[in-house]
């Protein structure tokens, strides 16, 4: 049979590496899947995975990218993780008039960020993932569950998502005032910042009992630690990305307990895949005995590019580019982190959203620490473990 | 202001110990070496590998990294750097930017790309509350002091003791130091090996301090060279100055917009080169 | 008696290119021999080997009875051999003082210390803290030569102790050879000047390409026999 | 004295047969569209950025004496007016690609009045710090897109096989265009005047030549080349960023290509290209390994090989396609051998008054 | 009319002044030789006149005009050609290619012409049979010929000699000697440090006597060197 080739780049090296983490084990888990073939336009193929590694490096991200499609001829490129990697490679495809799905970039900086005009849209990629709206709507609905003066700091370093939820028009700003917080921003920081005192200083002088931002682990550690240093003890903390892995809250050590982060997937998310019928919970099982790791957000997404990929290509008339493309834009589906559908007016054109929830880390019992799940009002379905607690001490 | 001031000399004592290793290598060898931040992170990671051995105990595991640090860096000089001294910086310009990508890309084969501290077992978190409103954290504090002490002890040891004066010597003039029954090999080892002992200091206390993961190296290596540039090379107090005036323009920027703050104190070093080359406090040879 | 110092058939090499061809020279204790002849003879590089500075094959050179030949610089030091280098070659970043104890680095026991030098050469006790390069030429190169006392040797080698110096320099150089001379410290000097090499030294070698031509007792030598081995007519 | 007496020598054998060669070479590579798969193109672009960028730090470094590991901020600089000029002024991308060499040759005017306050080790981490300030300037810059970057719309328009051969061209004529323009430089006296501040500034100064403006020239040309590949490079790529514009690592790679190649002579980078090219194709999957892997090759080199493959080569087997020294030659060289030459070299017989005095 | 006039210049390394309000005049064609025990700044005062070190006070003039902010390589164009104390060969260079160097930028000739005056030289000098060889090879001896051929490349009209006798063997001596005198009866000025009294008295048409940066004596040779202070200070005879 012929072989159809799938291209899929991702961080696996670098600081963004966590994003990348579960990718390998997750093509594992389709070599699996895909072991009959897929059917297109009538003819069985043969499926071959390349997997990228984008380094956490844009540059390098847009050279594999180029790679895949000039010199493997992949039919489809699949990418995730935060638009350092997925935007380059968005951008690349388009260029080149080859059919790409992007995740885990919220969609605002995925589609602005790459200069998309809402009128036109994109030509040859799609992104499934909530949007900044979202976060902003899962972030205030758990700060209003606690008692607080309502003032936020705000963290947005100047890269890619930073830009984005800081921005004065598509970000936090605006839905905030008119929620009645008071957001103080000291302004874009460079990610590896040694030093907060500054944003420590201006949030004390403020009374900021609420912080909040988009900021990479490391930076979020020295943020918390010197901000326990120089006596600055907020309610409440929501941060986006930094506190997305079990590994950075562990390096946190005692820090890690009550902070809080968005959540686009999890074990206790009511789905299931398409592709291998397992449930969010059976996903994230057959990951911690097979990786031997605690369970990651990314792993859900990974496995559903490749439910969305199949999908679409199984419905597509032939292996051509503007075929696959076109049953791309059609897909609809079930997958492991909800429905998937493209089509809508504006950027919805190219973006599906999934739902998002909020979730809060504390001591846990399988291990150090572990997400409960806090706030659903923004995705009812998916059920609720506790209520969002004060930060401790 | 004060407190823009106060954390910035708290941060200008970090960059002293970021900086006192390449001072000192420089100063004897006129070796630049662009690996020093990641040697500063490999510090860090041996510590955090070490801390695990000795159950968890950071300060312990500490304090068996420098010996460790000391053989490595003795070693290193011995076998590898020593080959590329001379007239053109080139080799070992090379060879230590060759090092910095091979030292990071390993840190990142063994430990990965997730960012990792060192338990303090709160420590780190701990602050002196001096007023109402000012607070310095203990930990910046010790590292205040520690960078005091180092830069002491290597001024005094560089200008007092008979190791200083042999250092001195095979940096003026090898061949005749070698005739005065010096081992250039050797002093040149012992003194990179005294410097990747302040390395592991750095390393170990940069741990503590914050996260530390294995792409960090490049900028602690720009920061700690502009601290020795600043404060003139040659002398180990100039280089405190040095550093203490970047971290206080970092801070300074910093409050004046995030996003400027290293970028100020890239400025003001520029600054310092175009008005005052020599560094501010050169050392006057007396 | 048997010699101090022995060379036999010493060979030496810069990279692929020859310098000595054979050298067989001897040293007896207490005495002042004089090296001459013409620039790239070899006279320093005769010094060097001796001092390890160029390798020398091990059994080459013999000192006490010792095969000594390319040994490290500082073994040989310790051994009691030392070297004033040509052109003085302070450490500049030290100061006199300085410069005159990392000469005393490898601790032989000896009748030469700081004392002692300062009594040789009162001015140098003046600007013991000086740094050794803002001195006269003729200053340094008495801190050049106190600097290899310091390490008490048997044996000091002089290369060329006269050179870019004035003659006022020269003088008081030499007027100070006695001093240390006396107390049966053995000599080596290189010198251009054949007619000073002649006066102070008691035995002479001439070298002409690598190659000893000449030697012999100083009093016993003609300039026309000089003249001949050192030009090689 | 007779003008006849003697001869020059510039050229070697292999040179004239090199030139040979590379004519075809370049015939043959002008002619790949019509009948190349496209990704090699691509490839041929990618590698040519790299290659350019290479050959400039070459000429700073090993003709020059300026070794930079700031070189990156031309690079990105070119990229940046490049992405500007066509994003905002409308311009034709392609036309834009010699706009930002020459703003990158523009700028390095000012930055070298800056980095040529140090020397050596120095001023290497120094030019380091010049291009972080680029960077993180052009991060601060909202109109670009600050941190994340932005993307080179103008192409969008354009079709995309003609995109694809006009960059393969372009690519091909700046390498070209690089090699030759280089290869003349250190032929003509201007090259001479390299070697000789390389060797000894403080005599190159006293012996007639402004080794300062000799210096800012070779800095602004060195400037000019890497702001081409920028450009080019992200015209290819279409999307830029900070970080990846001004990112150490082009300069990593381009002192790891120079230096396996061999430091200070042409064939160098192009030896250093085509071995980063054939590690970058068949290995860069390894990730992190295949980077460490060029880390210590690049160290192994240094220590073993200090002239590099290519000046092994040369030592080894007499080598040279690019050679850009003088010989004297003298006809019937035994003359000097011949026991009396009369008064032409006085200065090794010894005449009879010398022996008595 | 002077070629080269020094008025008032001084100079000084931290505290310590090297040259010390000294001024100077030499004629066309004249030979200066100077004198002065080591450290006395006789080598400072080259640097000087050649521009490689900038005036802190006073005023350089040369051929009537005021050079004093001058560069060294413009120095070099206008005529004054050097060799260094301690030789500084470009070392990866050939003997030929060096000579070349001088030629092309120093006395500013085409490609061509500069090969003729690097040939022309290489004969004068002796340096022949070195002439592919790189310089930094040299021996010690032959590299203080190339500094004098290198400076005679750059076609000076007047020549600055640091100490190119030091060392030599008193035929090399007088050999030496030679060549400067046919180089002497061309025309060109030129100014000789030499601590080799003899050769140096065998050339100059004036002695300049320098001692802690400030002129001891000047005048005509034999004078000079019969002055008292000059005997006492420079060869350490009593009066
Ligand atoms: N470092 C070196 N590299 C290569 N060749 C050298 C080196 N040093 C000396 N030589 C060569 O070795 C030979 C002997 O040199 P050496 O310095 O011993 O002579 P010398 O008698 O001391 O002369 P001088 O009177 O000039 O000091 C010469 O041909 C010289 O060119
Ligand atoms: N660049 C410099 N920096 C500091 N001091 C200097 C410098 N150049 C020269 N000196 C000092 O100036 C003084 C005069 O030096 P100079 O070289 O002119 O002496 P000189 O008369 O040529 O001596 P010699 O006969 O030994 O060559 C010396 O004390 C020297 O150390
Ligand atoms: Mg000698
Ligand atoms: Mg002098």
């Amino acid at each position: 049979a012929d072989t159809i080739k799938i291209g899929y780049v991702s961080p696996q090296t670098g600081p963004l590496a966590p994003f990348g983490e579960a990718d390998k084990w997750v093509i594992d888990q389709m070599k699996t899947a895909f072991k009959d073939g897929i059917g297109i336009g009538g003819k069985k193929y043969d499926v071959q995975i390349v997997l990228k590694d984008s380094q956490s490096n844009p540059n390098r991200a847009g050279e594999v990218a180029n790679d895949l499609i000039l010199k493997d001829k992949v039919a489809l490129v699949l990418t995730a993780g935060t638009p350092e990697t997925a935007n380059p490679v968005s951008d690349a495809c388009e260029l080149n008039e080859v059919p790409c799905i992007s995740s885990v970039v919220p969609w605002q900086p995925w589609f602005f960020g790459r200069k998309g005009d809402p009128a036109k849209g994109f030509a040859w990629t799609y992104h499934l993932f909530w949007g900044l709206e979202d976060v902003i709507a899962n972030f205030t609905d758990g700060w209003k569950s606690v008692p607080t003066n309502k003032k936020v700091g705000g963290l947005f370093p100047n890269d890619g998502d930073g830009n984005a939820w800081g921005d004065k028009e598509l970000g936090f700003p605006k839905p905030l005032s008119s929620m009645g917080f008071t957001l103080v921003d000291p302004g874009r920081f460079q990610n590896g910042t040694q030093d907060f005192s500054a944003q420590i200083a201006a949030f004390k002088k403020e009374g900021v009992e609420i912080v909040t931002g988009v900021v990479i682990p490391p930076d979020a550690k020295t943020f918390l630690t010197q901000a326990r240093q120089q006596g600055f003890k907020p309610k409440v903390i929501t941060l986006g990305k930094a506190l997305l892995f079990p590994g950075a809250i562990e390096a946190l050590g005692d820090l890690g307990d009550g902070l809080s982060t968005e959540v686009w997937w999890s074990p206790s998310h009511p789905f299931t895949s398409s592709l291998t019928k397992q449930s969010a919970r059976a996903l994230a099982d057959s990951y911690e005995s097979g990786a031997k790791k605690q369970w990651t957000q990314p792993i859900g997404f990974a496995h559903a590019l490749f439910e969305v990929a199949a999908d679409a290509l199984s419905r597509a008339k032939s292996q051509k580019a503007s075929d696959v493309r076109d049953a791309v834009a059609a897909t609809s589906i079930n997958t492991v982190v909800g429905p998937v559908k493209w089509g809508g007016a504006g950027p919805f054109r190219n973006v599906s959203k999934t739902p998002l929830v909020l979730g809060q880390w504390g001591k846990g019992k399988k291990y150090k620490y572990e997400l409960t799940i806090v706030s659903d009002e923004q995705a009812k379905s998916i059920p609720v473990g506790g209520a969002l607690r004060p930060m401790p001490g | 202001m004060i407190e823009t001031v106060l954390q910035g000399i708290l941060l200008g004592g970090l960059y002293t110990l970021f900086a006192l290793g390449q001072s000192l290598m420089f100063g004897v060898m006129r070796l630049t070496n662009t690996a020093q931040g990641d040697f500063i992170i490999l510090g860090a990671f041996a510590v955090i590998a070490g801390t695990s051995l000795f159950g968890g105990a950071p300060v312990p595991a500490a304090l068996a990294v420098l010996p460790v640090a000391f053989g490595f860096g003795y070693a290193l000089q011995r076998y590898v750097l020593n080959g590329t001294l001379g007239k053109d910086p080139l080799p070992s310009l090379v060879v230590t930017f060759g090092l910095s990508i091979v030292i990071q890309n390993l840190l990142l084969e063994v430990f990965s790309a997730d960012p990792r501290s060192i338990e303090t077992g709160g420590l780190n978190t701990q602050g002196l509350q001096i007023g109402d409103s000012l607070s310095l954290g203990i930990l910046p504090l010790i590292v205040l002091a520690i960078a005091l002490v180092a830069t002491g002890a290597l001024q005094w040891l560089f200008a007092r003791t008979a190791l200083g004066r042999s250092f001195r010597a095979v940096s003026d003039d090898r061949e005749i130091a070698e005739l005065m029954g010096l081992n250039a090999k050797k002093v040149y080892a012992l003194a990179t090996g005294i410097a990747f002992v302040l390395i592991a200091v750095a390393g170990a206390l940069q741990g503590m301090r914050t996260t530390v993961s294995p792409s960090d190296g490049p900028l602690l290596l720009l920061f700690a060279f502009e601290a020795v540039i600043i404060g003139g090379m040659g002398s180990f107090w100039g280089t405190l100055a040095g550093a203490m005036i970047l971290g206080i323009t970092q801070q300074i920027g910093f409050r004046l917009d995030p996003g400027w703050g290293i970028w100020f104190g890239h400025i003001v070093f520029l600054l310092v080169l175009v008005f005052r080359p020599q560094g501010l406090f050169p050392k006057t040879r007396s | 008696m048997t010699a101090l110092l022995t060379t036999q058939g010493l060979q030496a090499f810069y990279g692929d290119a020859q310098a000595l061809f054979g050298v067989d020279f001897t040293l007896e204790q207490g005495e002042l021999v004089a090296v001459i002849g013409a620039n790239g003879a070899g006279k320093s590089t005769l010094l060097k080997c001796l001092t390890g500075l160029v390798r020398a094959p091990r059994e080459a050179i013999h000192f006490k009875g010792e095969a000594v030949g390319g040994l490290p610089p500082g073994e040989i030091v310790k051994r009691g051999l030392a070297m004033v280098p040509e052109g003085r070659r302070l450490f500049p970043s030290l100061s006199v003082e300085e410069n005159l104890l990392i000469g005393g680095l490898s601790q032989r026991k000896g009748p030469w210390d700081l004392k002692r030098l300062y009594k040789l050469f009162p001015i140098l006790a003046e600007k013991r803290h000086n740094p050794g390069t803002s001195l006269s030429g003729g200053q340094q190169q008495m801190v050049a030569l106190g600097r290899s006392l310091m390490s008490n040797p048997e044996v000091l080698l002089c290369d060329e102790l006269s050179l870019g110096l004035a003659p006022i320099v020269i003088r008081e150089i030499y007027a100070a050879m006695p001093d240390i001379t006396r107390e049966g410290m053995t000599v080596v000097i290189v010198e251009q000047d054949v007619t000073m090499a002649q006066r102070v030294s008691r035995r002479i070698y001439c070298l002409q390409e690598g190659r000893v031509s000449l030697q012999g007792r100083s009093d016993q030598l003609t300039r026309d026999q000089i003249s001949q081995a050192y030009f090689g007519l | 004295m007779n003008p006849h007496t003697f001869d020059v020598v510039r050229g070697t054998s292999a040179s004239r047969t090199a030139l040979i060669v590379a004519v075809l070479l370049v015939a043959l590579a002008a002619s790949l569209p019509f009948w190349g798969e496209s990704s090699w193109m691509r490839e041929f672009v990618e590698i040519a950025c790299y290659f350019i960028f290479a050959m400039m730090w070459n000429l700073l470094a090993g003709y020059g004496g300026m070794v930079s590991i700031g070189q990156q901020a031309f690079f990105g600089f070119g990229g940046y007016v490049m992405l500007m000029l066509g994003n905002f002024l409308g311009l034709n991308p392609f036309v834009a690609i010699p706009l930002g060499a020459a703003a990158a040759a523009l700028i390095a005017v000012p930055v070298s009045f800056v980095a040529f306050r140090l020397s050596g080790g120095y001023f290497a981490i120094g030019t380091w710090v010049i291009a972080e300030v680029f960077r993180l300037s052009f991060a601060n810059l909202s109109a670009v897109g600050g941190g994340s970057g932005t993307t080179l719309t103008a192409l969008r328009g354009i079709e995309k096989a003609t995109r694809e051969n006009t960059t393969y061209w372009m690519a091909l004529a700046c390498v070209v265009a690089a090699i030759a323009l280089v290869y003349l430089f250190l032929r003509s006296k201007r090259g001479l005047a390299l070697l000789a501040i390389r060797d000894n500034e403080v005599a190159g100064e006293s012996q007639g030549i402004p080794v300062a403006r000799m210096k800012l020239a070779v800095y602004v040309v060195a400037a000019f080349g890497a702001g081409m590949a920028g450009a080019l490079y992200f015209v290819g790529n279409l999307r830029i960023s900070p970080d990846a514009a001004f990112s150490v690592n082009w300069t990593a790679f381009a002192i790891f290509m120079v230096v396996i190649g061999g430091i200070g002579r042409i064939e160098g980078p192009l030896v250093g290209a085509l071995i980063f090219w054939a590690m970058n194709k068949f290995l860069s999957d390894f990730g992190t390994w295949y980077l460490l892997g060029l880390g210590l090759l690049a160290i192994v080199v240094t220590i073993y090989f200090k002239q590099g493959l290519w000046g092994f080569a040369q030592q080894r087997w007499g080598w040279s396609l690019f050679p850009t020294q003088r010989r004297l030659v003298l006809p019937m060289p035994s003359t000097e051998k011949r026991p009396a030459p009369v008064s032409s070299t006085p200065h090794l017989e010894i005449p009879a008054h010398a022996k008595h005095q | 009319m002077s070629l080269l006039a020094l008025h008032a210049v001084s100079k000084s390394y931290g505290a310590l002044k090297v040259t010390d309000d000294i001024s100077l005049a030499v004629k066309k064609g004249e030979t200066l030789g100077i004198l002065g025990p080591n450290g006395a700044g006789k080598t400072t005062l080259f640097n000087l006149i050649s521009g490689d070190a900038r005036v802190d006070a006073g005023r350089v003039e040369y051929e009537g005009r005021d050079v004093t902010a001058l560069k060294p390589h413009q120095r070099c164009h206008a005529g004054i050609g050097r060799s260094y104390q301690v030789p500084q060969p470009f070392g990866n260079m050939s003997v030929f290619e060096n000579l070349v160097t001088a030629a092309c930028f120093g006395a500013q000739q085409t490609e061509h012409e500069a090969w003729e005056t690097a040939h022309e030289v290489l004969q004068q000098t002796g340096l022949m049979p070195h002439a592919n060889k790189p310089a930094g090879g040299l021996t010690l001896l032959n590299r203080k010929r190339l500094e004098l051929a290198r400076a005679l490349a750059t076609r000076p009209k007047l020549l600055l000699l640091d100490e190119i006798a030091g060392g030599l063997t008193e035929h090399e001596a007088k050999q030496l000697v030679e060549e400067l005198q046919r180089i002497k009866s061309r025309g060109v000025t030129m100014i000789w440090i030499e601590h080799v009294v003899h050769a140096l008295l065998s050339l100059a048409d004036r002695l300049f006597v320098i001692n802690f940066g400030q002129k001891l004596a000047e005048g005509e040779p034999l004078a000079v060197m019969n002055d008292a202070e000059v005997r006492r200070v420079y060869m350490g005879m009593e009066a």
